[in-house]
């Protein structure tokens, strides 16, 4: 079970208090009728998948009830860091 | 040598010195017709019936680590095929046509053992759901049949019918030619097969980078022992198939997660048949070695870490001992983790890409074993006559764009 | 023609559960959520002690606040307290950016006390609830096997456990198997 | 006082002496024992038979690692374990156990049989055979193959005992409670922080508890460990866990582990459960785990008799048991000469120690030479003899890697020595990186992965001094009296006599494999250790391969000519011993599996006799039959009062959602379908949910109650899902919004009242609300009060009957519903379940999101584009509807089937076709997805999904059943009151 620190309560989470979102910062496009069918696709479906650091979206469900942002290693599990909905998106050391 | 009882002996006679290898360790060409990445199940089998069916014999097979190694060998080993599309009906149906004679085909025992998988239905939803699952089948000539709660029983003497259980048990479908096989033989002896037919088969060999020409085609891969020619690449990587998807510059509607699975110690038979249950998440059977096989959930995060966690170890068997009640005191002797690539429709992708000569089988989710022989036969014919066989058809990259998925899963949804 | 109701809170407590875990009478209780960038002005306007971290609590009379994420309170407090709330509420709506449910019935409370509370909870919730890590007048949203749970330490021994009506009976199952196979300990 | 114990010796309490049975013999033993112990204290060697040649066995070791002695352990109905190791099983008074995997008998077992067919079954033989005829793998190989599974007795009676789990939380946590965990636990619990001390075996430790004679900073080795555990008890911040065995080492230092609280005690009390899982989070982890033996591979090195040097120690000096009257050795580390030397001195007769080095040193030939104890170097044993004991052994000369000379040497017991292996299994478990000793010939921990440490004999620290201090972290010195732990050689594998494919030298004892099998295996091409052991079966029994792991490894090596790191080594996974389904499900078993969510009325259904259903995680009463009704006979009489007069359902499980905020109307139009800016305070619209991809996802009703504040309704299964969904878009996509979402589903009990009646049965109730069609029209929402209590009532119906819906706080629920069913009474009012509800909706043509639709419906196949706002710019799944494959002909869409005759009810789930002309495979065109008898109608409805379903109405379609085939008309969804009128009931 993963330990999450969660970015609101500033805290080492049990995982079980959370859920995975999907990969981050994939924006819903402001119009979708101007796209095409391809980049709506594109939007819907297409993730990196990253083996590596991976940007993805945490709910702290069951505690401050928030979405917020991570950057962990899909190789070893660990977590690089979290931060919260609207911050930047974290960059990737090389 | 071809294996058989006579052969068993004549080599016993002579100390079992004699076998030869199953299949060589190929020391890489400069370049092949079609070079298949991933060496499971499917990947071997695809060189197999390139060679067989199609007599392109000049193959290789390059896999990272040892065969067999990823999805093949951490399975829990169910084949079946009454799902209820027609799409998904008849490719997993056509696995399991190969499934049954494949033995023999490669000469091989490959243990497909034909004991019939029962599928749990807990609600009134459950029952409306297998319903319309068995008379599509009868319909598409898809074996599956309902069996009562009690008939349920007879077949398989462990289950707890009980009324006041948390999930009771309503009724159950069964797929009497569904059942398991021997994982690592079908590997194994695909790549026996496949390299007697003349195909390279490459171990410990990480594929790098997908070269590709001044046209957008493939030119080869780069891997860890230099650069190997091809104008064909089929990839069948399973958890690691968006990897090399971005080695060709292609981004997929793919996602790969843990997956765990368990065995417990090995009793004399008491489990019949194959069991699973969708809305209570249990997935069993008995191997031939008296072991109980447990399937487990997914974690819920993307990795690549074959690792699991102990929650979902602890939610399995409370699922397994909630439908055997009896299991509870058997004890877990091994449990391990695979990564398993998960597309939004949860069906497969299987055949071309637009890079021109990239093929890719991939997407089977927690799926990919039953389908071994059918995905292997399809990735082959695809890439022989460089257009989808009609049955691998929709498993096309382009149903994300227009929306024609094959979502089995969707109709298992609960409301009102 | 009105009739006085009879309220029935789901759940009931069986006699090993004694001096361990017992059923608080029906709270008011709302779920209030108040614009960040508000909360003093509604502090001062409403004459409720809004705590200002994620985990702190306030009491104020016999009315408790619980901090639970970032803009988001719990408020406990009597009966009595109701109406005179809803007008509150009512009158603040409209002035400042916030919102108030109701969600008194939503939930049943249990206070927790004993030696063994803290295993009792432990064996549910996964939480670290330690005095050090989970110091009197901490709370929180978290989770006892797979029922939500709001968990606030009242005392060293002693907690308050707020959970929805439906899983009450489910999570004092669990209590009554700890008190049952911990007999005499 | 039995033969072989030896009265001064061990640990044991002689002032408790015990019985128990074995076989069906009853056996003498003290408090203290193990089995194993107890069992060869009468001289009992023979304990089982092997998985597949079902050769005789005996005790290999004393502790967890034993292969070989698996009993079923036996307590009665409900109590039969299987494959318990008999090293490990503590003995109590009245005690029994059977050996397995024989028959008829232990000493006469037919499956014996298999050994001398031995050259028939080597590894891998079933790929090769039983595949012709084809026909007989079904029906007579396969069912063959399968009977032979398994080794111990498969369970039949349910469990008899409970289990429990918990978490725990520390600072440090140390694994293993041996000379080195101990000092780890001294050092860290001096400091601030939680300690916890774990061990699988009931005393702490360790391998002191075998060695008495050591002397620790001047103390002996037992008063030490006396003192040390009293220091350890008195500190309030240490927790010492004892038959603990951690199982797993999981992300961030999050561990399993298994206490056994009742397997050892003789009065089983009803209320203790047997096992207990820990799941601790350490801050750190100290991992004690020691090491094991190795044995070493030779001709019939699984004679009962043969087995480790250190269990011979364990078995002398923790139990007072001599495992043989005259011993032999055959070793090839300096480590097993203290064990002999302690035998010597214990007044056992030596047979010998054969060592495979030409030399030792000179320590050891003069300790030797005080005890008058031959070593002869540069030998093997090449072999043994005896039935089901060793009763000799035979020695071989070795020169230049040749057998030059061989002789027999008499010993009932021989003892062996490979060297030691680390127990890293816990470590690799953290997926900590490992690095090969060669001098160890074993793997040892390198990078850790986790906040992790190993110390002593796992990190490969040998020797009790260095152990002790790497245990304390540096911050104690200790003394001890012990002389160097000494050096060995790897042999891995010795030459033979004769023809090696006639040898069977054992390296995975429980499942028979031998050294050959190995060597097949590589002969054939599967050289990666997975290969090796996934075909050979090595280090896949019950003990997971403790000891046999690193000889099958080294044997690989050795016959691919690659040093062992370029062959691998096999992933160790949890857990580390088997752990019983039971400790791991814990709690959670029965009605504590899932929570079943149950309404504030569902007691009072249950007293009036409703069937359930279960929805989600919530049971819903499906109909209320009076005597003797089925369940036909109990719906049809429901929905013909409830059309007539009056029907009460209980809707407390449809989702709800409070959306309060300045924003709150923009994100309902955003989340929905249907344009909500518009709508009026105090009224009621159908609203549709989709997901972004289009399909429709949710519905409900949902009423605005004033400017800012919405009042929504969910499915009751999708109610967790929809509320997550507008959390992630009001979070994630629209955060400028000031809205905010509660889930108030539990908050309120909602009676449903249909019927021309409804209104009659609550006006005398309500207060505050003009209920008159004027005041309050369909679709209408109102606050007020019900008996005295608040309530929202909305004047919906989903029945197309007048219809309200009245929320009250839910503890009054099951109240309002008594007081409403007595004063319904007049009105012949019924009770009616989901069943009744699902009729009912149905001959109306309302959709039930989940069996009409099923995730791949859109709006418009349903048939609902009206819902859909039309000038809206965007909702969720808006673009989706607008993809090729969505517009294009040929969908699926939702239709009214009427059958030609009107008694047959087609079964829900039956496929369509156009054409009953068609043979197997067939043209299925779509599907039945709600199919009812309709008492009201006096015949059968269903709906359907039919391809272009929309243009085919009032044609024929064909539903074929198993010998018929049944034919019915495509009709519009509505069957009843298509204009309805019946809303409008004054």
């Amino acid at each position: 079970m993963l330990l999450i620190k969660c970015p609101y309560c500033q805290e080492d989470r049990p995982e079980i208090e959370f859920s995975y979102s999907g990969e981050a910062h994939i924006a819903r496009p402001l119009n979708p009728d101007d796209l095409s069918d391809e980049e709506w696709a594109e939007y819907l479906f297409i993730r990196s998948n990253r083996r590596g650091l991976h940007h993805e979206r945490w709910l702290h469900a069951h505690g401050c009830a928030r979405f917020f942002n991570a950057l962990r290693d899909t190789v070893s599990d660990k977590f690089e860091l979290t931060y919260k909905m609207g911050e930047p998106k974290a960059q990737v050391k090389k | 040598m071809k294996y058989s009882a006579l052969s068993l002996l004549t080599n016993a006679f002579s100390g079992h010195k004699k076998w030869p290898l199953q299949w060589p360790d190929a020391t890489p060409k400069k370049s092949y017709d079609v070079i298949i990445v991933g060496g499971g199940g499917h990947g071997l089998g695809a060189a197999y019936y390139l060679a067989r069916k199609h007599g392109i014999t000049n193959v290789a097979v390059i896999e990272k680590g040892w065969l067999g190694g990823g999805n093949t060998g951490r399975n829990t080993t169910i084949i079946r095929s009454n799902y209820l599309y027609d799409e998904s009906a008849r490719i997993y149906d056509h696995a399991v046509d190969l499934w049954d004679g494949l033995s023999q085909e490669i000469n091989y025992n490959v243990m497909f053992s034909k004991r019939g998988v029962l599928m749990l239905a807990h609600s009134v939803h459950d029952v409306q759901s297998f319903q319309r699952h068995i008379h599509a089948n009868r319909l598409n000539g898809v074996d599956n049949n309902w069996l009562s709660a009690e008939e349920a029983k007879a077949f398989c003497p462990p289950l707890n019918i009980s009324k006041d259980a948390r999930y009771p048990i309503l009724g159950a479908a069964l797929q009497q030619r569904a059942g398991t096989a021997r994982h690592d033989s079908v590997a194994w002896g695909y790549a026996r097969a496949a390299a007697a037919l003349g195909v390279d088969i490459i171990q410990n060999c990480a594929v790098t980078g997908i070269k590709r020409g001044a046209n957008g085609a493939v030119e080869g891969v780069e891997t860890e022992r230099g650069f190997i020619g091809a104008k064909k690449i089929g990839v069948s990587a399973a958890g690691n198939s968006s990897v090399l998807m971005e080695m060709a510059g292609l981004r997929f509607p793919l996602e790969s997660y843990p997956l765990q699975a368990l065995v417990s110690e090995p009793v004399k038979p008491v489990m019949p048949c194959v069991v699973m249950s969708n809305s209570v998440h249990a997935y069993i059977s008995q191997s031939d070695k008296g072991e109980l096989v447990i399937g487990a959930g997914t974690d819920q995060y993307v990795s690549y870490s074959q690792r699991g966690a102990l929650h979902i170890i602890e939610e399995t068997l409370a699922s397994i001992c909630e439908i055997f009640p009896l299991f509870k005191r058997m004890r877990m002797l091994r449990s391990w983790g695979g990564v398993v690539d998960v597309t939004p429709d949860r069906s497969p992708i299987l055949g071309k890409t637009p890079v021109p000569g990239l093929f890719v089988n991939c997407g089977w989710g927690t799926g990919g074993f039953k389908a071994t022989p059918g995905a292997a036969d399809l990735l082959a014919h695809t890439i022989a006559k460089d257009q989808p066989h009609p049955i691998n058809a929709p498993y096309n990259l382009e149903r994300f764009t227009g929306g024609r998925l094959i979502d089995e899963a969707a109709a298992a949804a609960v409301a009102h | 023609m009105l009739s006085e109701l009879k309220i029935d809170q789901a759940v009931e407590l069986a006699p090993i559960l004694t001096g361990e875990v017992d059923l608080l009478p029906v709270q008011t209780r709302y779920s209030l959520r108040v614009k960040p960038k508000e909360r003093c002005a509604f502090i001062e306007a409403s004459n409720i002690d809004l705590p200002a971290q994620i985990g702190k609590m306030s009491v104020q009379y016999d009315r408790v606040v619980l901090c639970i994420g970032p803009d988001e309170y719990i408020l406990i407090c009597s009966l009595a307290e109701r109406e005179p709330l809803a007008r509150k509420f009512e009158e603040l709506m409209g002035k400042y950016i916030f919102s108030a449910t109701d969600i008194s019935h939503r939930n049943v409370s249990f206070i927790l006390s004993g030696e063994q509370t803290t295993n009792m909870i432990n064996v549910g919730c996964p939480l670290d609830l330690s005095l050090e890590n989970f110091p009197v007048g901490k709370c929180t949203r978290t989770i006892f096997e797979s029922a939500e749970i709001i968990l606030f330490r009242m005392g060293k021994t002693k907690f308050q456990l707020e959970t929805w009506r439906s899983f009450a009976p489910f999570i004092v199952g669990y209590f009554e198997k700890y008190c049952l196979q911990n007999r005499g300990k | 006082m039995t033969l072989h114990r030896k009265p001064e010796y061990g640990r044991v309490n002689r002032g408790k002496p015990i019985n128990f049975s074995f076989d069906g013999k009853i056996y003498s033993a003290f408090d203290g024992d193990s089995l194993a112990s107890a069992l060869l204290a009468h001289g009992v060697h023979l304990v089982g038979r092997s998985f597949k040649y079902h050769r005789p066995r005996g005790f290999v070791a004393a502790g967890p690692e034993e292969p070989n002695a698996l009993v079923t352990f036996d307590r009665g109905p409900g109590r039969v374990t299987p494959n318990v190791r008999a090293t490990t099983l503590e003995v109590f008074d009245g005690l029994v156990a059977h050996s397995q995997n024989n028959w008829p008998s232990l000493t006469f077992d037919m499956g014996a049989v298999n050994d001398l067919f031995y050259m028939l079954f080597p590894a891998g033989f079933y790929n090769k055979t039983f595949m012709w005829p084809k026909s007989f793998w079904d029906r007579v190989y396969e069912p063959a193959i399968r009977k032979m599974a398994g080794l111990g007795p498969a369970p039949i009676d349910e469990d008899a005992d409970i289990y429990a789990s918990q978490y725990m939380h520390c600072e440090t946590l140390i694994v293993g409670a041996g000379p080195a965990g101990i000092a780890a636990a001294l050092a860290a619990s001096e400091k601030p922080g939680r300690v916890i001390l774990v061990d699988e075996q009931y005393e702490f430790g360790g391998s002191l508890l075998s060695t008495p004679n050591m002397v620790i900073n001047d103390i002996p080795a037992w008063q030490w460990l006396e003192d040390s555990l009293a220091i350890l008890k008195a500190r309030e911040n240490v927790t010492l866990l004892t038959r603990t065995t951690v199982i797993g080492y999981y992300h961030e230092n999050f561990l399993g582990a298994v206490e056994r609280i009742t397997d050892h005690e003789k009065d089983l009390s009803s209320h203790k459960p047997r096992e207990r899982l820990y799941k601790i989070r350490a801050g750190e982890v100290v991992l004690a785990t020691g090491a094991i033996e190795r044995p070493l591979v030779f001709q019939s090195n699984d004679r009962p008799g043969v087995m480790l040097a250190s269990a011979a120690h364990t078995y002398l000096n923790r139990y007072g048991v001599v495992v043989g009257e005259k011993i032999a050795l055959f070793t090839c580390h300096d480590s097993a000469y203290e064990v002999i030397f302690d035998l010597a001195d214990a007044g056992i007769s030596i047979a010998g120690v054969i060592d495979v080095r030409d030399q030792v040193s000179e320590t050891i030939i003069a300790a030797a030479k005080a005890r008058n104890i031959e070593i002869l170097t540069g030998t093997i044993v090449s072999g043994t003899s005896g039935k089901f004991r060793v009763s000799s052994l035979r020695a071989s000369k070795i020169e230049d890697g040749k057998i030059t000379s061989t002789w027999e040497i008499a010993c009932d017991c021989l003892l062996m020595c490979g060297g030691w292996t680390p127990s890293i299994h816990l470590f690799s478990h953290s997926k900590g990186s490992l690095k090969w000793r060669e001098d160890l010939g074993a793997y040892i921990p390198d990078n850790p992965n986790e906040n992790v440490i190993s110390v002593g004999a796992c990190n490969g620290t040998f020797g009790l001094r260095k152990i002790m201090t790497e245990g304390a972290g540096g911050s104690t010195e200790y003394q001890v009296n012990a002389g160097a732990f000494g050096s060995g050689i790897i042999p891995a594998t010795f030459p033979t006599e004769g023809d090696p494919a006639k040898v069977k030298a054992f390296v995975d004892f429980q499942n028979d494999v031998t050294e050959k099998d190995i060597n097949l295996a590589v002969r054939e091409g599967l050289k990666s250790i997975e290969h090796v052991k996934r075909y050979t079966t090595t280090g896949m029994a019950t003990d997971q391969g403790k000891t046999s792991n690193l000889n099958a490894l080294q044997i690989a090596a050795k016959a691919v000519y690659k040093p062992v790191q370029q062959v691998g080594l096999t992933t160790f996974r949890p857990p580390y011993t088997p752990t019983t389904f039971g400790a791991l499900v814990g709690g959670k078993d029965g009605h504590s599996f899932h929570v079943i969510r149950k309404t504030p009325m569902d007691g009072w259904a249950e007293d009036h006799g409703a069937v359930f259903e279960p929805v989600a995680l919530w049971r819903r009463a499906r109909y209320f039959p009076r005597d003797g009704e089925d369940m036909l006979a109990a719906v049809n009489r429901e929905c013909l009062t409830t059309r007539c007069s009056l029907g009460i359902f209980d809707a407390s499980t449809l989702g709800k959602v409070e959306v309060i905020g300045p924003d709150a109307a923009e994100f309902m139009n955003r989340m929905y379908t249907n344009p909500w800016l518009k709508l009026k305070p105090g009224s009621c619209r159908y609203g549709l949910m989709l997901g972004e991809d289009g399909y429709i996802m949710d519905d409900g009703v949902i009423g605005r109650l004033a400017e800012n504040h919405f009042h929504v309704t969910t499915t009751t299964g999708g109610a967790p899902r929809v509320f997550r969904m507008m959390e992630d878009y009001r979070q994630t996509e629209w955060p400028e919004l000031d809205v905010w979402l509660t889930s108030t589903t539990e908050q309120w009990a909602v009676i449903a009242l249909n019927g021309p009646n409804a209104r009659k049965l609550i006006e005398p109730f309500v207060e505050g609300i003009d209920l008159s069609e004027e005041k309050f029209p369909h679709m209408a929402v109102r606050e007020g009060r019900i008996c005295g209590v608040e309530t929202r009532l909305f004047r919906v119906s989903f029945s197309g009957e007048l219809g309200f819906e009245i929320n009250v706080p839910a503890h009054y629920g099951r109240a309002l519903w008594e007081t409403l069913f007595i004063a319904g009474q007049k009105y012949d009012i019924t009770p009616y379940g989901t069943e009744t509800m699902h009729v009912l909706r149905a001959e109306k043509g309302f959709i039930i999101v989940g069996q009409d639709t099923d995730g791949t419906v859109t709006p418009m196949d349903v048939g609902m584009s009206w819902a859909i706002g039309k000038k809206k710019k965007d909702f969720v799944g808006k673009r989706s509807l607008s993809r090729p494959d969505i517009m294009a002909e040929g969908r699926k869409q939702l239709v009214g089937l009427l059958t030609d005759d009107p008694n047959i009810v087609l079964e829900e789930g039956a496929q369509l076709i156009a054409n009953p002309e068609q043979s197997i495979p067939m043209d299925m065109i779509g599907h039945v997805t709600s199919s009812y008898w309709s008492a009201t109608l006096n015949r059968s409805i269903a709906l359907a999904m039919v391809k272009n379903g929309h243009a085919l109405t009032e044609s024929n379609v064909y539903i074929p059943m198993p010998g018929k085939i049944y034919k019915a008309q495509v009709s519009k969804c509505v069957f009843y009151d298509p204009n309805g009128e019946r809303l409008n009931v004054i």
